[in-house]
């Protein structure tokens, strides 16, 4: 019963392409194709509806206020009426604009952020599209967003998207280097770069209770904080919303976008979040599996979500809680604490490894993580680098 | 392997190709070069090297086109347009490409069809670099560090 | 009909002659950089081709040089940029004809 | 323990990488934990030394250039373990010396010279161990012209010229050894050694140049007057590292190649020889005598201590009929005795002198006074130094010129009475520089001295703690080398 | 009982301990300072005394306790303690005569500013002293004798704010060591003859039999040598001159060190290693001991004609150690170990209180020690004049109730029979005239007469530096006790025989003797001193009657017969001259041969870089010019226009296509 409710996605689309028996292979094949891509835009862009008013109510909660509460019942059709805002809207493109990269600036960004979903294993069977590095696949197209953001803020000839886009772009390859490297230690223990592949070695219980999720051994755990750390960068919300911060650059490269364009690059923000989550929690929260062996009943892509959405829900919780970082505290961050921290996270899960995988090599590898985090606390005590700040009220 | 695909992707990289090597704007230039090189990527898909492909975009698209766009930034104060066209370049193109193709096309041995290979996984590739390769993998590294501390140098501010 | 091992090398030889005439007919140093990378990259594709066309081997060497061949060119593409701004600093110009201060 | 001694070796050198790279400017920290390192490892050697079997231990050897004999061999007995220790004593007491110069490239420099230091003492083989003497060679010549005092220029190149001629002549003949004999392994040129190494001119010729390359570096009296330019010029620590180390190097070598070597030259010319190094032991003193400048003086005593121990080598080698067992050990012991001795207290005055130079800005005898008023401390314990240096019983001078006067009186008896003149005048000039350093009326300009700091009592109480601990119960030291004593002892035999 | 034999070591180690623990005090803690000392003082005494009654039980007691020191090559070095009636007798003097000396100290040092540090040296002078009697080992002994040597070094100077004092420490310390050297070059020769320097060692003793039959002709050399340091240490001449100058110290240090205890140590040692000297004696004579005789008696003379002209309190009583040293040395050189012991211990009693009392004197004074400035002190501090008269006394040799007096005669008994010449002993009849007469103008200068400048203000000292004064005197005076011909026990405790009571033997001939001389000295002394101090015919109040008498004697004694300065003149402008030369020989000589080199160097240098230029170099320009236009001409194909080059390039690579084209 469990089972069936479990592949009911997979029978459905077995079901819809039963149709086609009889039809050429490669009808079949975009047959397929089509299905799926449908079925991501379906449930993102519903889960992107969802979550842009559900975070507008949860940040308002934690700021004792009510948050949208007018449209539909608990304001659930603000997204709607969002949308219907944003299509109608006037598109405005600036007179000095470079108008086709203007144009395919948000095109791109869009596009990019909804290909990085396509490698990601939603449940059992159920990732739409298997290719043999699928994590190289989700990096090489990820990288291109930061064309499609310079070319925003090139295509706006403004100097305010120009920097705004600059900052994105630094901070983006700053972060993107321990982005990478914190993915390494999965890459490395479990030998494939296929999300199926390392969702199906977190397969199973130490001593039948603990989840072999990689996020439960020190150097899975200390990644997993890195890797969330720097996808939070990387979807350039706060607390690293610096290159679009309204206060200070008015909106970064979005300056000169509005209606629908605007609309596009909200939503591939977004997107593109959910698909750092996807992946933070195919990597190391063992994707679909349940968390322990009595909850398998429940089908798998629910507890794919369930993971998604808690880590969303940690992003949101963030964003309402800690203020903006500076540019250069930022980098120094990265370059010196979050780089070499990504790399001990290899030795550690190399640690691991030839320690045969115990409670040995659990603990060794605890050893060589905090020892290197202490050196680096000691080594950035940043008391020494930065004068103190002075405060001058007015005198 | 089929045909259908080869000619949308060889028409679409050509031309990606032509507009990166002829547009006057330098900025749409550069990214016709990136929409050039993910043509090559299909093409190294559709040869059934998907890891060099991935790799092609990742580091050409993610990290070079990345660089060009910055340098134009840098330096632009002539980035706008590219004053001037040396047609002999054209004309030695041109030359060069027609005998390629006339010594390609002569070349009856090259008119074969692709014999059936097991795929290229990722593991085989790895296990590559990781034992024949390894020396060259080190080399690479060492050289990527030199280049990149050679890079900062380069364009390290003068300390006044 | 699928496509042989000639026509990939005529596309490659193509995409050769288009870098050429970026890196020979363009003044910007820049086009001359992604000429060059250009070609490089045409070169990478005849490498996967012949690894293609050719019998299984035990190791797949022409994949192998792509990927360094890509690794290699990232370096020059890093220096080479790298030089270009320096370059630009000094001189206030991208311009390789005014460039020629090692003229003999 | 495989292994140990290559480690000691190559880490300070790997320590002066690291304190190149060292982003601080301050490069000390880091070079003495390198210093600590080593030192521990050569605790370490110490440690599992077996004191009971004559002979190389922890020996490692491997193939270098076969062609012209040159091989990687280290090992130490116990004279090299000694020297080996006193190098990981002095080095860290000399980082910490006033006034310290600043900059991360002094202390590479003194890494690399106490790796070339570790290697000299443990090298076994001519070519290496040429290349670890000449390796000290030149961070001593940098560090005294780049961080010396006034008249650096002179004295660096002085000392260089010095110290690189006696080189090259050692070098050629030990090529003219090799030519003869094939082979540059110190073991196996002892054996050839007894039987008359070379003969004719030959002998004569690479005798004289291994012996001016040894005495340029020991001093022996008249190749010394590199040395008080160079003591007085050089930075504090370097100075110590120079009178500490350095010159043990050239007694070093004479024990090692010298009088194995050319056993029945040295006893052709011994009364020569014993002359020089009467010479040495008056005239040196003498001359500490008449000067005004503490370090200078000091510089003079070095001459004068390591005198002795050329005494008492050249007694026991020089002797024309086999010397009693007694007396033999007991001027070997001596001089392993002195050489240890002279090295942590010559270098604990010149340590004193640093301080008080750091505290009045000059050092000449004359420009203070009264200090005891003052700085009881710093004087109390400069005193014991002085003390243990003039060779008062209870500190550890004493032991190593007994024994020296012990072995080489019943050898050679009227070269030691006279040497006993040396005693005295050093006696002399310690008593005068305290009057005049510390007693009297306190000087105007000496008034606002500190007395010894916090930081300072550290560095120094340790050690003058040691030289009552060898003073008082010596035998500790002696368990080091007293194998070796028997071993070298019977070579004269 | 026999704990204190294995612990014999513990003596010397627990007044060492304490001045160890009290250089570790705070300058403030003056009172732990004291109890410290004293307590290690009064430690030392208690085992000194529980020893000494060991060595009463059994007739010529001798206890050895002998340990490796340590272990070279595979030879021992050996050193031991030992305990027989000397050290015993020794051991008992100096640890009482040091713990009057102590708690006098207290009161006599109680203003000053350095006290704890007083009483380190104080105490660490003591644990060598104790150390040094009980040395079984040449070695031993004279380590501890440069550790006395040091704390003397250190107690001269200890006022060291003064440059006399520095001064004065200076030259004791460099005047012992010249001494030393000697001891030092003797031991080393007695240890290579004998192989060993253990005096007793179970019948291999360098001082026994079968050591001493090894030494054979050298003896006396080896004797000499260790003399020499004797002579250094008691200020025997020639190496006098430093103990009248150690006066510069405080007073209790003169007591101690420079009367009682360290310049015995000399006197100590000819009697420790006897033997050696009386080796090979043909009736009692060796040449080195006649070399003692010689220089004891020139001391002891010499020593108490300078003592008459002297006007410093405590350069007096130096000059007469001096002196009284001089005659112990006869007396040991004549033959009468004993003797000279006996009157050494008694010496260390009379003179400690002598100095005590000057100390005591100096202190009420408010400083002031020339003796010419005080007069009818008697009157302010009568126990100081009692006590003082009563050193006096002894000093000069008073004889029955005073110990000086059968010491001093027994020792002229000695001399008296010395075979080879009888100019000794009336040489020293001489001296002991001559002792009772300085002493009396002393006594007379000091406490007698009317109050003169510094006299006036005088006060008695307080009881904590009168009663060490009081029991030393008491000392001095038991002290005849054991001493008497009537029941000679010091004297057969000390050379081991047994002693019984006759009192018949209590009248000799000697005694009148000695009993003239003393009251002629005496008579002659008052009689000469009279009016001292106060105008007298022509002569004023401060000249000294005898210079008035004797002027040019008066000032050669009183200039200490030129020794000082004849040695300034010819030893010390020597050293120094030697010192400059060896100096300008390292400067000037061995450097300009080395410079010399050096430039030899140079100049052949220049000779190759002139040949090098003009010779060797001619055509080769010509040549070079050449090329370099032809390479000139070369590089106008090279215009610095990249993509001409690479132009170039691409057309190279199609030829080179076609090439292989045509050629396939």
């Amino acid at each position: 019963m469990s089972k069936s409710i479990d592949q009911a996605f997979v029978h459905a689309k077995q079901w819809l392409l039963s149709w086609l028996a009889g039809s050429p292979g490669w009808v079949v094949q975009v047959a397929s194709i089509l299905i799926n891509i449908f079925m991501l835009l379906a449930v993102f862009l519903t889960l992107f509806a969802l979550i842009s008013v559900l975070e507008r109510k949860i940040l308002a909660r934690m700021q004792n206020r009510y948050g949208p509460n007018r449209v539909g019942p608990f304001g659930l059709f603000q997204p709607i009426a969002d949308g219907i805002k944003m299509l109608i809207k006037e598109d405005i493109v600036p007179a000095r604009a470079d108008k086709i990269v203007h144009f395919l600036a948000p095109v791109l960004i869009a596009a990019v952020a909804i290909l990085t979903l396509g490698v990601i294993p939603y449940g059992r069977n159920m990732t739409p599209f298997t290719i043999d590095g699928g994590i190289l696949f989700f990096f090489a197209v990820g990288s291109a967003t930061e064309l499609a953001v310079f070319m925003a803020g090139w295509g706006s000839n403004n100097k305010f998207s120009m920097l705004g886009a600059m900052r994105a772009i630094a901070q983006m390859f700053s972060y993107e280097l321990p982005l990478i490297i914190s993915v390494l230690p999965v890459v490395m223990v479990v030998g494939s770069l296929t999300p199926d592949r390392i969702v199906a070695a977190q397969a199973g219980y130490t001593f039948g209770l603990v989840p072999r999720w990689f996020a439960f051994t020190p150097w899975g755990a200390a990644a997993f904080i890195l890797f969330s750390v720097s996808g939070l960068v990387e979807s350039n919300r706060t607390p690293f919303d610096v290159p679009e911060g309204e206060s200070e650059i008015v909106a970064g490269h979005m300056t000169e976008y509005s209606g629908f364009k605007y609309a596009t690059f909200f939503m591939a923000e977004y997107i593109g979040m959910f698909a750092v989550s996807g992946l933070a929690t195919t990597l190391f929260l063992g994707g679909w599996h349940a968390p322990a062996r009595i909850l398998e009943i429940i089908p798998s892509y629910v507890w794919f979500l369930v993971k998604l959405g808690a880590l969303l829900f940690v992003y949101i919780w963030v964003r309402g809680t800690l203020p903006r970082t500076r540019i250069d505290q930022m980098m120094n961050f990265a370059w010196k604490f979050m780089l070499p921290m990504a790399f001990t996270c290899i030795v550690a899960a190399a640690v691991w490894h030839y320690a045969s995988r115990g409670l040995r090599g659990w603990l060794w590898s605890l050893v060589v993580i905090a020892v290197v985090y202490t050196a680096l606390s000691i080594l950035l005590d940043t008391k020494r680098k930065f004068a103190p700040r002075v405060y001058r009220f007015a005198e | 392997m089929s045909s259908a695909a080869f000619v949308i992707i060889s028409i679409f990289t050509l031309a990606a190709a032509l507009a990166a090597a002829t547009l006057r704007k330098l900025m749409h230039a550069a990214l016709s070069f990136a929409v050039a090189l993910v043509g090559i990527a299909a093409f190294f898909f559709l040869l059934g090297a998907e890891f060099v492909g991935l790799a092609l975009v990742f580091i050409y698209i993610g990290a070079v086109a990345v660089l060009i766009v910055f340098t134009i930034l840098l330096t632009r104060r002539h980035a706008g347009k590219d004053r001037g066209f040396n047609w002999s370049g054209v004309a030695i193109a041109v030359a060069v490409f027609g005998g390629l193709t006339w010594s390609i096309v002569k070349t009856q041995s090259l008119s074969i069809v692709a014999p059936h290979v097991p795929a290229l996984t990722v593991k085989r590739i790895g296990q590559a670099l990781m034992t024949s390769y390894v020396w060259p993998l080190q080399c690479v590294g060492l050289l990527l560090t030199a280049a990149l501390i050679g890079a900062l140098v380069l364009v390290m501010e003068e300390k006044r | 009909m699928t496509p042989t091992l000639q026509v990939f090398l005529i596309v490659s030889a193509a995409l050769f002659s288009i870098g050429l005439l970026a890196a020979l007919s363009r003044r910007h140093a820049i086009f001359i950089l992604i000429g060059i990378e250009m070609m490089l990259t045409a070169a990478n594709l005849n490498f996967i081709a012949f690894w293609r066309f050719s019998p299984p081997a035990q190791q797949p060497v022409g994949v192998m040089i792509a990927i360094f061949s890509i690794a290699i060119a990232a370096a020059e593409a890093a220096v080479g940029l790298a030089m270009v701004i320096a370059v630009y600093r000094h001189y206030r110009t991208t311009n390789v004809d005014q460039l020629d201060q090692l003229k003999g | 323990m495989v292994g140990v001694i290559t480690t000691i070796v190559l880490l300070p050198l790997i320590g002066a990488l690291a304190v190149c790279l060292w982003p601080q400017r301050n490069g000390r920290p880091i070079a003495l934990i390198f210093n600590a390192t080593s030192a521990g490892c050569a605790l370490g050697l110490w440690r599992n030394f077996d004191t009971t079997t004559a002979g190389l231990q922890f020996v490692e050897r491997h193939t270098w250039i076969p062609a012209v004999g040159a091989e990687y061999l280290v090992g130490i007995d116990g004279l090299s373990l000694l020297l080996v220790l006193l190098t990981s004593l002095i080095i860290p007491f000399a980082f910490l010396a006033q006034p310290a110069p600043d900059g991360r490239a002094f202390y590479a420099t003194m890494l690399v010279m106490q790796s070339a230091l570790y290697g000299t003492f443990t090298a076994q083989n001519f070519i290496l161990w040429f290349l670890f003497y000449e390796m000290s060679l030149i961070p001593a010549f940098l560090l005294i012209r780049i961080w010396g005092g006034q008249n650096r220029d002179r004295a660096a190149t002085k000392f260089f010229l010095y110290t690189f001629l006696g080189s090259v002549a050692m070098l050629l003949s030990f090529l003219g050894i090799y030519l003869a004999r094939g082979t540059f392994d110190f073991a196996a040129l002892a054996g050839f050694g007894k039987s008359g190494l070379l003969t004719g001119k030959l002998a004569w010729l690479t005798f004289a140049g291994i012996f001016v390359g040894l005495a340029v570096k020991v001093p022996l009296f008249p190749f010394h007057t590199w040395l008080p330019d160079a003591y007085q010029t050089a930075p504090t620590g370097v100075s110590m590292v120079l009178t500490g180390v350095l010159s043990k190097m050239g007694v070093y070598g004479f024990v090692r190649l010298l009088l194995p070597l050319f056993p029945n030259e040295i006893k052709v010319i011994g009364p020569w020889l014993l002359a020089l190094a009467i010479c040495s032991i008056v005239f040196a003193p003498l001359a500490a005598l008449a000067q005004r400048d503490l370090k200078r003086m000091i510089a003079y005593l070095s001459i004068n201590h390591l005198g002795y121990c050329m005494l008492a080598l050249f007694a026991v080698a020089a002797s024309p009929v086999v010397a009693a067992r007694i007396d033999t050990h007991a001027a070997l012991s001596g001089v392993f005795m002195q050489i240890f001795n002279h090295g942590i207290t010559a270098a604990t005055l010149f340590y004193f002198a640093g301080l008080l130079e750091q505290r009045r800005g000059l050092r000449g005898i004359d420009d203070f006074g009264g200090l005891m008023q003052r700085t009881p401390l710093l004087c109390g314990w400069m005193s014991v130094a002085m003390f243990s240096s003039l060779g008062l019983p209870g500190l550890n001078g004493f032991i190593g010129e007994f024994l020296i006067f012990k072995g080489s009186f019943a050898i050679a008896a009227a070269f030691a009475s006279i040497a006993v003149i040396g005693l005295l005048v050093t006696a002399i000039v310690f008593v005068r520089a305290m009057q005049s350093l510390f007693s009297g009326p306190l000087a105007e300009s000496c008034s606002v001295f500190p007395d010894l700091l916090r930081g300072e009592k550290f560095v120094v109480v340790p050690v003058t703690l040691l030289m009552f601990a060898i003073g008082i119960a010596p035998q500790f030291i002696f368990n080091i080398f007293n194998t070796t004593v028997v071993q070298m002892a019977r070579l004269f035999a | 009982m026999s704990w204190i034999i294995d612990h014999l070591w513990l003596i010397p180690a627990v007044p060492f301990a304490a001045s160890l623990v009290i250089l570790s005090l705070s300058k403030l803690r003056r009172k732990s300072a004291v109890v410290l000392a004293i307590t290690g003082q009064v430690v030392a005494l208690a085992m000194s005394v529980l020893a000494f009654l060991l060595t009463l039980q059994t007739q010529g007691f001798r206890v050895i306790q002998n340990f490796t020191w340590f272990t070279f090559g595979e030879q021992t070095l050996r050193l031991g303690f030992v305990l027989d009636p000397l050290a015993a007798a020794m051991l008992v003097m100096i640890s009482l005569v040091g713990l009057c000396i102590f708690v006098f100290s207290v009161g006599y040092m109680a203003e000053d500013k350095n006290f704890t540090r007083f009483f380190a040296y104080m105490s660490f002078f003591s644990g060598a002293m104790l150390g040094l009697v009980i040395a079984n080992s040449l070695l031993l002994l004279f380590i501890f004798w440069e550790l006395v040597g040091l704390a003397s070094y250190l107690l001269i100077g200890f006022w060291i704010e003064r440059p006399s004092a520095a001064g004065a420490a200076k030259k004791a310390f460099i005047t012992t060591r010249i001494g030393d050297m000697g001891f030092f070059l003797g031991m080393l020769w007695l240890y290579n003859r004998s192989g060993t320097l253990l005096f007793y060692d179970g019948g291999n003793g360098c001082l026994e039999s079968a050591g001493l039959a090894l030494l054979g002709a050298s003896a006396t050399f080896i004797a000499l040598l260790i003399f020499c340091g004797a002579v250094g240490k008691s200020g025997q001449f020639p190496l006098h001159v430093w103990l009248p100058d150690a006066m510069e110290g405080p007073t209790p240090v003169s007591a101690l060190i420079h009367a009682a205890t360290m310049v015995a140590a000399g006197v100590f040692l000819v009697a420790r290693v006897y033997p050696l000297f009386s080796l090979g004696a043909i009736n009692g004579v060796t040449s080195s001991l006649t070399i003692v005789v010689w220089i004891g008696v020139t001391t002891a003379l010499m020593a108490a004609l300078i003592a008459i002209a002297q006007a410093d309190i405590k350069r007096i009583l130096a000059y007469s150690t001096v002196s009284q040293l001089g005659l112990m040395m006869v007396s040991l050189g004549v033959g009468g170990v004993a003797a000279g012991i006996m009157h050494l211990l008694a010496h260390g009693f009379f003179k400690a209180l002598l100095f005590l009392g000057a100390g005591s004197v100096i202190h009420g004074c408010h400083g002031e020690q020339d003796i010419r400035k005080m007069g009818g002190l008697r009157r302010f501090m009568p126990v100081t004049f009692m006590t003082y008269a009563v050193g006096m006394m002894a000093l000069s040799g008073v004889p029955i109730f005073f110990s000086g007096g059968w010491t001093k005669e027994e020792i002229l008994h000695a001399t008296a029979h010395w075979p080879p010449s009888h100019v000794p002993y009336y040489l020293i009849l001489v001296g002991v005239v001559l002792t009772a007469l300085y002493m009396t103008r002393q006594i007379i200068y000091v406490f007698f007469g009317n109050p003169r400048a510094a006299a006036e203000r005088a006060h008695e000292s307080p009881r904590v530096m009168t009663m060490p004064l009081i029991v030393l005197a008491f000392g001095a005076i038991l002290l005849s006790a054991v001493l008497t011909p009537a029941w000679p026990w010091l004297h057969g405790y000390l050379a081991g025989e047994p002693t019984y009571v006759d009192v018949a033997r209590l009248i000799q001939p000697m005694l009148f003797v000695s009993l003239a001389l003393v009251s002629a000295g005496v008579g002659v002394g008052f009689w000469i001193y009279r009016k001292a101090g106060t105008q007298d015919g022509g002569r004023p109040a401060e000249v000294d009657p005898l210079e008035y008498a004797q002027p040019a004697l008066f000032r050669f004694l009183a200039n200490k017969m030129w020794i000082d300065e004849l040695y300034a003149r010819t030893v010390i402008s020597f050293s120094w001259m030697a010192a400059r030369f060896s100096d300008w020989m390292d400067r000037y000589f061995w450097d300009g041969l080395v410079r010399g080199f050096g430039a030899i160097g140079q100049l052949f240098g220049i000779f190759t870089t002139s040949v090098d230029e003009y010779g060797i170099n001619a055509g080769v320009d010509e040549t070079t010019a050449g090329a370099r236009g032809l390479g000139r001409v070369m590089s106008t194909a090279h215009s610095g226009q990249i993509q001409t080059y690479l132009g170039a390039i691409a057309i190279g690579m199609l030829a080179l296509l076609l090439l292989y084209a045509w050629l396939a």
